[in-house]
C-alpha cells in the first residue's frame, strides 16, 4: 500500500478517516493504510508489536494504556475529535423523552415498551457504553435503568437494536444516529453529563514511515474538518 | 441448575451466573439442535432432493459468516419485529433479550459443525445392515433408531461435543443477538470479553477462562468414555 | 420370456412363487421367468450366474428394470403397474450369503429382531428362540456380539435370525456353506420340515449338490442371467445337456421315493418307480406313507450281466439299458430303464466292453444299500 | 493468485484485495492444516499414549474459547515478543502483522473441527482391511497411504470443507492477532466487520457478504462432488 | 502342551510350520501344538473350533498369550524372547474366510497390491496376473470394483491376490466354500502344483472331505481349541476313535498310491498296499511314479464272500475283516485287512447277517473304479 503510514483507528471512525484519506491522496500525501478494530484490540496488537505508526483510540483509557508502557510519542498526542452521545428511538416510535437530572427514563422505556430495554454499548468494555453509564449517573437515572440495559459488543450493535426494535430507546453516539436512517435522535445528553468525548490521537513509538507526521497534522487541519463534521463529530483541534 | 458451589471459589455473582447460564445454554443449544442436526445430516447423507445443495450451503453459513453477521441475521429473522420471530413472539415464545437466544445463536453456530460429524458417520453406516433389518420386517422408521442411529452414535457424539464446546465460546452472535445482560444473557464468553476489553482485565478474563476450559474438557472426557464404551461394544471384545 | 421356456408348475397347487423380471447391472443382464410350486426351489448355476440377484429381487432389496414378482398369490412388485412392496412388508426371511449381523446388538438381540413384527403372525408351532439357539448350537453365544464370532457360527445365527422372523418365504443363499458335516446333518432335517410340515416356500441358493438331492423340489439351473432349466431335481440330474451345469463327475439318478414300514431287521422300504429299495434309516421325520427322494450318483452303481449272488448290497434292480454316452475321460455313462424310472450308472471302458454295454441289453443295476440314505 | 476481475464488478481495490487475500489465507490455512490434522486425528483415533487426553483438549481450546482470546494467545505465543514467534522470526518466519498469520489464525480455528471429521473418518475405516493390506506385504505406513487415506477421504473433504469455510468466516482470532490491515491482512471477514462498524457501512457489509457465501459455497459443491465420486467408486456401481 | 501329544512329523523334511501357542479370548480357549512338514496342512474341525484363529496367528494378526511360532525355520514369534515380527514381514498369503477386498480399487489393483512387495521373490514360475486371472476366471472383471462383485467372484479375486504376492507360506481359510464344483475343478489341481512343484507349504481350512482327501498332506484336528489329532488323512479317516470328527456318515478309507503307466484300455493303475486299482482318469499333473491318494467312501465299498463275476466293477480286493463296529444307525463299518493296508465298508445288519462277517472271516471287496477317482 505505497509507503503512506499504517494507521489503527478505532472501528467508528471508519467513514470519516476513509473520507479524509481519499483527501489527503488527493492533495499529494502518500495514501496512508488504515486498520480498523476496536481500540482494544489496536491498543494490545501495538504492545505485541504491530507496525502501527499512527493510533486513533475511540476514549482515553486505551491510550493512556500504551502512555502507560512508554508506546506512544506522548508529544504528539492531543485529541483529535469529539462526540456527543444521543438518545435514540426507532424512526417511527413516537416517543419523546426529555433529558433533565432526574428524568424518568425507565418509565419512557415502559411507555413505549411494556419492560422495554435501553441499548448501549456494554458499560463494562465499549466506550460508548462507559459514557452512558456515567452520563445516566450524573442525571440520576443510572438506579432506575441499571437492571434493564442491553448491553451491546459495540455501538453499532446497540443500533441494531433500537433500529430492528428489539430495544425502544437507545443511547450511541450523534454520529452513529445521523447515518442510520432507522433511527431517530429523541434527545441529545448535555455535554456536562459525562465526561467529555474525545478520540485521542498519536505517533507510535515506534514510528518508521516519513509521511506519518505529515497525515497527522493533515488530520488537524481544516482540510479535514467538513470531513469529519458531515459525519457528526467535533473537531477538537483544527489549527 | 445445579449450584456448582463456585461462589466460595471467590468468583464474583455475575461471573457464577455467568458459569451456569453458559452451561443451561450450552447444554439446551446441544440438545435443541440434535434433532434438527440429526434430521438435516440424514438428508444431506442420503437425500437426493432438489435444493439439496442449497440447504447445504445454508447450514454452513453461520460457519462461513463472521459470527456478528450471524447475529444480525438472527435479529433480522428471529428478533420481536423478526420474520419468525414477530409470530412465534405472539405465542409467546421470545428469544430477544433473553438466555433462549443465547441458546438459539449458540444453537445455530454449532449447528454446521454438528451435522457434518453426524452426517459423516451416517455415510459410514453400511446400509446392507439396513437392508437385512428391513427384511426382518422392520419399517424404515425402526430400522433407522434400531440400526442407524446406534451406527452413528459416534458421530452423534462427536457432534454434540463439537456444538457444546462451540456454544461455551460462542459470543460474536450472541453478543449481538440478544446482548450481554450479566445475569440473563451473559455468558462465560461475554464475560471474558468484556474483561478483555477493559485494560487490566486480563486477570479476570483469565480466570473464566479456566472455568471455560475445565467445563468443556469434563464434556469431552465424557463423550470420550461414552464413544469408547460404544465403539468396544461394537468391536468385539464383547 | 425369451430364451427360457415357461417351465410346466411342478405341482398341482398355485404356485407360490411367481417372477418374470428383468435387470440389468453392469454388464450382467439378468432376464428370467420362474414359477416355483410350494416347497423348497434351488437356484442352481455357476458363481456369477445371478442367484443372489434372483434373491434380492424378491426380497426387494434391487429393483426389477421391468418385470414382476407374486409370492403365494400376492404381488410384490409389478413395473407395469408401479407396484412396489417395500422390504419390510413382503416377509422374507433372508439368510445372505454374507451374515449381515447387526454389529451393536447381542446374538440374542439379532435372533429377536425381526421378533416384534411377527408378533401377529406366530403359530403355536413357530419356532422359538430356545429352541433355534438349541438347534444350531448357539445357546453359548446369546450373550456375545457378532464381532467376535467365528465365521460359521455367524452364519448360525444369521440362520436362526431369519428362522425366527415367522416369515411367509425363506430366502437362503448358501447357508450352510460355512458349516462342517455335523452342524450340517443336524440342520438339514430342521429344514425339510419347515418345507413339508410348515408348508413354508424357500428359495435356496446351494453348490451343493447333496443338498439339492435332499431338499429340492423344484431346481431352477441358472446360466449367465438366464434360465437354462427348471424342473424337478431327478429330471434335471439324468438330462445328458445340463451336465456342465449339474456336473459331471456328479451325474446321478434321483428317484422319488414313498416311505413303508419298518421292516423287522430294521430297514425301511422306499418304494420307486424302479422297485422297493432298502435303506437303513431315514430322518426321524419321514412316517410311513411320506414322500421322499434318493440320489444315486451313477458312480455308485455297479452293473452285473447275471443277478448277484452273496454281496453285501442288497438293492439290485433290473432294468434295460436305453443309452449309453461316452465321456471325454473315456468312462461311459449308462441309462438304464428300470419298470419307467431311470437309474444312471458310470463304467469304464474296460466294463463296458466285458458287459457288452449297448441300448437295449438288460442288466441289473447294483446299489449299495447305505448309499440311497437320502441323508447324503 | 489468479485475478477474478472483481475490480471491474464495482468493488473497490481494499475490497479487491480482500477478497484475494481472504482465498489464499483460507486455502493455505487448509493445506497447512491438513498434514497436521491428519497425524493429531490419527493419534486421537488409534493412540494409546499418555498424554492423549490433553492433546484432545487443547486442540479444542480454539473452538471453547471466545476467538479474541485464541487471538491474544497467539499473540503471546506466536507475535514478534512471543514464545515461539521470537525464535521463528529470528528464522525469518514472521506471522505477526502478516498474511501468514492470518492464515496461521484461521488454521488454529478451524483446526478442531478439521481433526474431528478426519477422525470420525478414521474411526470408520475396517481395521481388518488394514490386516489384509499388512499380510500382503505392505509395511503400515504404506498400508496408511493405500489403504485408510483412500478409506478416509470422506473425512479428509469433510475436515478441509469445514476448515476452508471456518478460515472464510473467522475474524475474531485473525483481528486479534494480525490486525486488520487492509492489503496485508485484512480478509473479507475483517473488511465485513469494518462495514458493520461504520454508520451506513450494511450494503458494502452485504456485497461482501455475497461474495464470502459464493466462494464458500463453491468450495461446497466442489468437495461434495469429490465425495460423490469417491463414493460411488467405493459403493460399487463401478 | 498339555493335552496335545506332540505328533510325529509327518515327513523327513525340516518342519515348515513349528508351532506351539496359548491364547485365550473370551470363554475360548486355544492351546495348539501343531508341527507340520512341507505341503499341504488342513485345519480340520468343527465351527468354532479355533481354525481361524490358529490361521491369524500365524499370520500376526492374533498374539499368542504365550508360545512360539515358526515357518521353515524361520522364528515369526516367541514369547519367550519377545520376538515379534509384524505381518507384514511374515511374507504369508492370507485367503481370509470373507474376503476383504480393498473396497476402492479395481480388481486388477487388489489382484497386484501385495506385488510390489513380492518383487524381490519373484521367481520365473512365479504365477502373472494373467495366469491367475485366466485360471480363477475373473479376466473380465479386471476392471470393476469388489461391492458388484457376486460372492464366489469376491472369493476367488482373494484366492489370486495371495497366489500373486509370492508367499512363504498360504493361509487358506475355506478358500473354495462358495464355489460351484465345475470352478473348484479347474482350482484344485493348481493347488496341488504349488503344494507339490513349487513346495510352498500351505496351511488349509476346509469342511469338505473331498478337498481334504484330494489335497491334505497332514491334518490337524482341532476340537474345542485342542489338537485332538494329527496325522496323514489316510491313518485319521481310519480311525474309529475320531468318527465324531470325521463324520460317520462320510466315513472311509484313505489309501495311499502310486501311480503307473496308463495300460491299453485308457485305464491308469495306481499301486496301494491294498493292491493294484485301476483308476479312468487322473489330474494331468501326476505323472507315473508320482504319489497320490484315493479316497475310498466306506459306504461305496461292497463286500462279497466270494469272487464275483460278471460285474462291471474292476477292484476287486481280497482281504480279511479285522474289526467290526456297530453304527448308532443299525448298521455296520467293517473293517478289512487288505495285506496291510485298512479298507472300510458299510453294510446294513442284513448284509451283515448274511455274509455272517466277523473278525477272521475273509471276504472280497469291490470298489468300483470310478470311485476312486481322486479328483472326488
Ligand atoms: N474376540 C473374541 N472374543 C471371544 N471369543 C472369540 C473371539 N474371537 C473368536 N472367539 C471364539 O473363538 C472360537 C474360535 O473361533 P475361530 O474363528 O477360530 O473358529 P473357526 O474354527 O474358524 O470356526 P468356523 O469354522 O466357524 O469359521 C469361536 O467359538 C469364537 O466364538
Ligand atoms: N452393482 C453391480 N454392477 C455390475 N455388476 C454386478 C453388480 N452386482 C452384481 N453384478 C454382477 O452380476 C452377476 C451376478 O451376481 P450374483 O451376485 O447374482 O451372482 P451369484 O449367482 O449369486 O454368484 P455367487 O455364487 O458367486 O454368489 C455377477 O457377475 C456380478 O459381477
Ligand atoms: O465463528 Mo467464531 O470466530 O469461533 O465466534
Ligand atoms: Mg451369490
Ligand atoms: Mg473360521
Amino acid at each position: 500500500q505505497g509507503d503512506g503510514p499504517l494507521v489503527f483507528a478505532a472501528a467508528s471512525l471508519k467513514n470519516a478517516l476513509d473520507a479524509a484519506n481519499t483527501a489527503y491522496a488527493a492533495s499529494g500525501g502518500a495514501k496512508a493504510t488504515i486498520t480498523y478494530a476496536a481500540s482494544s484490540a489496536l491498543a494490545k496488537q501495538i504492545e505485541a508489536g504491530a507496525p502501527a505508526d499512527i493510533f486513533i483510540s475511540a476514549d482515553e483509557d486505551w491510550m493512556d494504556y500504551l502512555a502507560g508502557k512508554g508506546l506512544i510519542q506522548t508529544t504528539t498526542r492531543h485529541d483529535l475529535l469529539g462526540n456527543r452521545l444521543v438518545l435514540v428511538a426507532a424512526a417511527d416510535a413516537k416517543t419523546s423523552v426529555e433529558i433533565k437530572p432526574g428524568f424518568a427514563l425507565d418509565q419512557a422505556l415502559d411507555a413505549a415498551q411494556k419492560g422495554g430495554r435501553l441499548a448501549v454499548g456494554d458499560p463494562a468494555a465499549v466506550p460508548a457504553g462507559k459514557y452512558a453509564k456515567a452520563a445516566l449517573t450524573k442525571l440520576g437515572a443510572w438506579d432506575k435503568v441499571q437492571d434493564r440495559l442491553a448491553p451491546a459488543e459495540n455501538v453499532r450493535a446497540a443500533l441494531a437494536l433500537v433500529a430492528r426494535g428489539e430495544a425502544p430507546l437507545g443511547i450511541v453516539y450523534a454520529t452513529d444516529a445521523a447515518a442510520e436512517p432507522g433511527v431517530r435522535i429523541v434527545a441529545t445528553f448535555p455535554a456536562d453529563s459525562h465526561a467529555p468525548i474525545l478520540y485521542p490521537i498519536a505517533l507510535a513509538k515506534d514510528s518508521v514511515s516519513a509521511q506519518a507526521q505529515a497525515f497527522l497534522e493533515f488530520l488537524a487541519s481544516p482540510k479535514a474538518r467538513p470531513l469529519f463534521e458531515a459525519q457528526g463529530f467535533t473537531v477538537l483541534s483544527a489549527k | 441448575m445445579i449450584d456448582l458451589g463456585l461462589a466460595t471459589l471467590g468468583f464474583g455473582p455475575d461471573e457464577v451466573a455467568a458459569i451456569h447460564l453458559s452451561l443451561k445454554v450450552a447444554i439446551w443449544a446441544t440438545l435443541a439442535a440434535l434433532p434438527p442436526g440429526i434430521a438435516v445430516a440424514l438428508a444431506l447423507a442420503r437425500g437426493r432432493f432438489w435444493g439439496r445443495d442449497l440447504l447445504n450451503g445454508v447450514i454452513h453459513l453461520p460457519l462461513i459468516l463472521p459470527p456478528v453477521v450471524t447475529g444480525y441475521g438472527l435479529l433480522l429473522l428471529m428478533g420481536r419485529q423478526g420474520l419468525i420471530g414477530k409470530p412465534l413472539s405472539s405465542l409467546g415464545i421470545v428469544f430477544a433479550f433473553n438466555w433462549t437466544g443465547a441458546a438459539l445463536a449458540a444453537g445455530v453456530m454449532g449447528f454446521p459443525l454438528m451435522v457434518r460429524a453426524i452426517r459423516l458417520s451416517i455415510e459410514a453406516v453400511d446400509a446392507k445392515l439396513e437392508q437385512a433389518a428391513g427384511t426382518l420386517g422392520a419399517p424404515p422408521v425402526w430400522v433407522f433408531a434400531t440400526v442407524t442411529l446406534p451406527l452413528m452414535l459416534p458421530g452423534v457424539l462427536a457432534g454434540s461435543v463439537l456444538a457444546f464446546a462451540k456454544a461455551l465460546g460462542e459470543f460474536g452472535a450472541t453478543i449481538t443477538f440478544v446482548s450481554n445482560i450479566p445475569g440473563r444473557t451473559q455468558t462465560l464468553s461475554g464475560a471474558i470479553y468484556a474483561y478483555t476489553q477493559s485494560p487490566g482485565g486480563d486477570a479476570g478474563a483469565l480466570r473464566l477462562v479456566a472455568v471455560s476450559v475445565a467445563l468443556s474438557l469434563a464434556a469431552l472426557l465424557l463423550s470420550e468414555t461414552l464413544a469408547r464404551s460404544v465403539s468396544r461394544r461394537i468391536g468385539g471384545l464383547s | 420370456m425369451a430364451g427360457s421356456p415357461p417351465p410346466p408348475p411342478p405341482s398341482l397347487d398355485a404356485p407360490s412363487l411367481d417372477m418374470d423380471v428383468a435387470l440389468r447391472q453392469g454388464a450382467f443382464d439378468l432376464e428370467a421367468a420362474v414359477t416355483a410350486g410350494p416347497g423348497l426351489t434351488v437356484l442352481f448355476g455357476q458363481s456369477g450366474s445371478g442367484k443372489s440377484t434372483l434373491i434380492d429381487l424378491v426380497a426387494g432389496l434391487r429393483r426389477p428394470d421391468r418385470g414382476r414378482i407374486a409370492v403365494g398369490g400376492v404381488p410384490l412388485v409389478d413395473t407395469a403397474s408401479g407396484l412396489w412392496l417395500p422390504p419390510h412388508r413382503r416377509r422374507v426371511g433372508y439368510v445372505f450369503q454374507e451374515a449381515r449381523l447387526l454389529p451393536h446388538l447381542t446374538v440374542r438381540q439379532n435372533l429377536l429382531y425381526g421378533r416384534w413384527f411377527a408378533r401377529r403372525h406366530l403359530t403355536v408351532e413357530a419356532p422359538t428362540l430356545d429352541s433355534v439357539a438349541d438347534l444350531l448350537g448357539i445357546a453359548p453365544l446369546l450373550a456375545r456380539r457378532p464381532a467376535g464370532l467365528s465365521g460359521g457360527e455367524k452364519a448360525r445365527v444369521a440362520l436362526g435370525r431369519a428362522l425366527l422372523a415367522a416369515p411367509r418365504i425363506l430366502l437362503m443363499d448358501e447357508p450352510l456353506a460355512a458349516l462342517d458335516e455335523s452342524r450340517k446333518a443336524e440342520i438339514l432335517p430342521y429344514l425339510e420340515r419347515l418345507r413339508d410340515q410348515v408348508g413354508l416356500p424357500i428359495l435356496y441358493v446351494t453348490h451343493a449338490v447333496a443338498e439339492v438331492a435332499r431338499l429340492a423340489t423344484t431346481v431352477v439351473m441358472l446360466d449367465q442371467g438366464r434360465v437354462r432349466a427348471v424342473g424337478a431335481p431327478s429330471s434335471l440330474w439324468s438330462r445328458p445337456d445340463l451336465m456342465d451345469l449339474t456336473g459331471g463327475a456328479e451325474a446321478g439318478s434321483l428317484l422319488d421315493a414313498v416311505v413303508g414300514e419298518r421292516t423287522g431287521d430294521g430297514l425301511i422300504p422306499l418304494d420307486t418307480p424302479a422297485g422297493r429299495i432298502l435303506v437303513p434309516h431315514l430322518p426321524t421325520e419321514l412316517a410311513p406313507g411320506s414322500r421322499t427322494r434318493l440320489r444315486i450318483p451313477a458312480r455308485d452303481v455297479l452293473l452285473s450281466d447275471r443277478a448277484p449272488q452273496g454281496l453285501s448290497a442288497l438293492n439290485i434292480l433290473p432294468g434295460v439299458v436305453s443309452d449309453v454316452r461316452l465321456e471325454e475321460d473315456g468312462s461311459r455313462v449308462v441309462r438304464l430303464d428300470c419298470v419307467g424310472a431311470t437309474v444312471l450308472a458310470r463304467v469304464t471302458g474296460t466294463s463296458a466292453a466285458a458287459l457288452a454295454i449297448a441300448p437295449g441289453r438288460p442288466l441289473w443295476a447294483i446299489v449299495k444299500a447305505v448309499a440311497l440314505d437320502p441323508a447324503t
